[in-house]
């Protein structure tokens, strides 16, 4: 698991593939069948972003082991036209698109970590982690 | 991908076999709202026990597939979200808000002809 | 453009017939409402199969026209929403919710029939 | 098709009138039913409101032929009160008239892109383009 996995998001296919990669993955390091419904869910907002958006890009699935319990660490990366004002784009409801807009704010409230780089020149990355929760 | 669409009397039943893409649950929409048509269908049962995820694309699909076969004249009811997938959907903030909803099939069936007997009451 | 009113038995049934201006969907509420009182009629059909759009004024109309009659004790249906019109209704984000429908002029004769036998119970 | 229809908007037969215009321009274009519709009824949603608020004024059909696949662009203009709050006119349910408040955020909803320019002096313009989709 050294390796990033690495999926190419240029149709709506490649989105059911992530996310079904993401949750293969959440299932190997024993996330709870709830967390691996929710680290599928995130892939599934921030990849189909790309295709509305960017067109095409890729998402990159990162096994994190230094911590004291496992973790996935989520990158979805386009070079498209960029996000003009991340802090709309996070709000609940905001959509240039007529989507819900609940995408981006919803994967954040998933995620344990969540961060936004975009720029009309470089394009949009989404990089997400989130650890195997403690069993209550 | 296509989703097979079962006639049992009044009803139309699409069962989801396995994970949809974006353009597949387009497609299920539009079927089912030319089918209420064609089948003079008064209710539809959408089984997504089989979906291992429920993005925001798909609620808002399944609440445009709602509505729309309402304003033709049927109710919709969705069966079958797995606990997991509710548990997501509720973590993203999407909820399936006006849409009828119940445990599986048979449940649904039950709802539906409920709503059928004698007066088909309206939300 | 006046809509034609039909009596048949308790029920008052509005064929619309083609495209309507705003002045005569407000003029048809109007109608309605009068003839619900004059003829005591316990139903009324709206029959919108003809027309091809249905924007957020046409909604509102309809929506009050179905709370007027419904207060002068009479319940309304819509029937003939067409799949198209469904489809633009729904991305507008006008649900009509509330309101019943029909899928034609036939289901919402039966819908009506079902709805005065015995109790009328209301949603 | 090189001119742009224009349909005068002073009576609410008018308006009846600029969306059976649309929706032909729509089918021309082989617009699917339901896009035929969606164009319909965006028209009349602001050539309503140019009714409503400014009491008469202009709606312009153009059909665009310069990208991949055809477009519409429907601009409706006048020279009445302007809106003073834009962002809160595209709220859902704002109105100032006892209307449903959903024209203008429906019609942005229906259509690909979706532009106000308006001040008290000048009036209000809406600028709207939608292009027919790939069939799926
Ligand atoms: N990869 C991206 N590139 C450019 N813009 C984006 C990207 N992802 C999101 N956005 C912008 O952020 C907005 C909010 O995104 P989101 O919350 O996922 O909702 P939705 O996709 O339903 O509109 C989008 O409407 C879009 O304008
Ligand atoms: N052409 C216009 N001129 C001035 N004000 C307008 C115009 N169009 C819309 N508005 C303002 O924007 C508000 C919202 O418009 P809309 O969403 O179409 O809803 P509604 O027409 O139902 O009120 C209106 O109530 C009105 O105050």
């Amino acid at each position: 698991m050294a390796d990033d996995i690495k999926i190419t998001i240029k149709s709506d296919v490649d989105v059911v593939d992530a996310r079904r990669r993401g949750r293969e993955l959440a299932a190997q390091l024993d996330f709870s069948a709830g967390d691996q419904a929710v680290v599928a869910a995130a892939i599934s907002e921030v990849a189909r972003n790309i295709l509305s958006y960017a067109g095409h890009g890729e998402v990159l699935l990162h096994v994190m082991e230094d911590a004291e319990r496992p973790g996935i660490r989520i990158v979805a990366r386009d070079r498209g036209p960029g996000i003009a004002d991340i802090a709309r784009a996070m709000r609940d409801g905001y959509s240039t698109s007529g989507g819900l807009g609940l995408g981006l704010p919803g994967a954040r409230r998933l995620m344990d970590e969540f961060q936004i780089v975009s720029s009309p020149k470089r394009g949009t990355t989404v990089t997400m982690k989130v650890w195997r929760r403690r069993r209550g | 991908m296509e989703v097979p669409i079962l006639k049992q009397g009044d009803y139309l039943i699409a069962s989801i076999q396995s994970a949809l893409t974006d353009a597949d649950l387009s497609q299920l929409r539009e079927s089912l709202v030319e089918r209420v048509g064609r089948n003079r269908a008064r209710g539809v049962i959408v089984d997504v026990t089989a979906l291992d995820v429920m993005d925001s694309f798909a609620v808002r699909t399944l609440r445009d597939l709602a509505h729309t076969t309402w304003l033709r004249g049927a109710e919709t009811v969705i069966v079958g979200i797995q606990p997991e997938v509710a548990f997501s959907m509720v973590q993203l903030g999407l909820t399936l808000k006006g849409v009828a909803t119940a445990l599986d099939l048979e449940e649904g069936l039950l709802f539906l002809d409920e709503r059928m007997k004698g007066h088909r009451r309206r939300g």
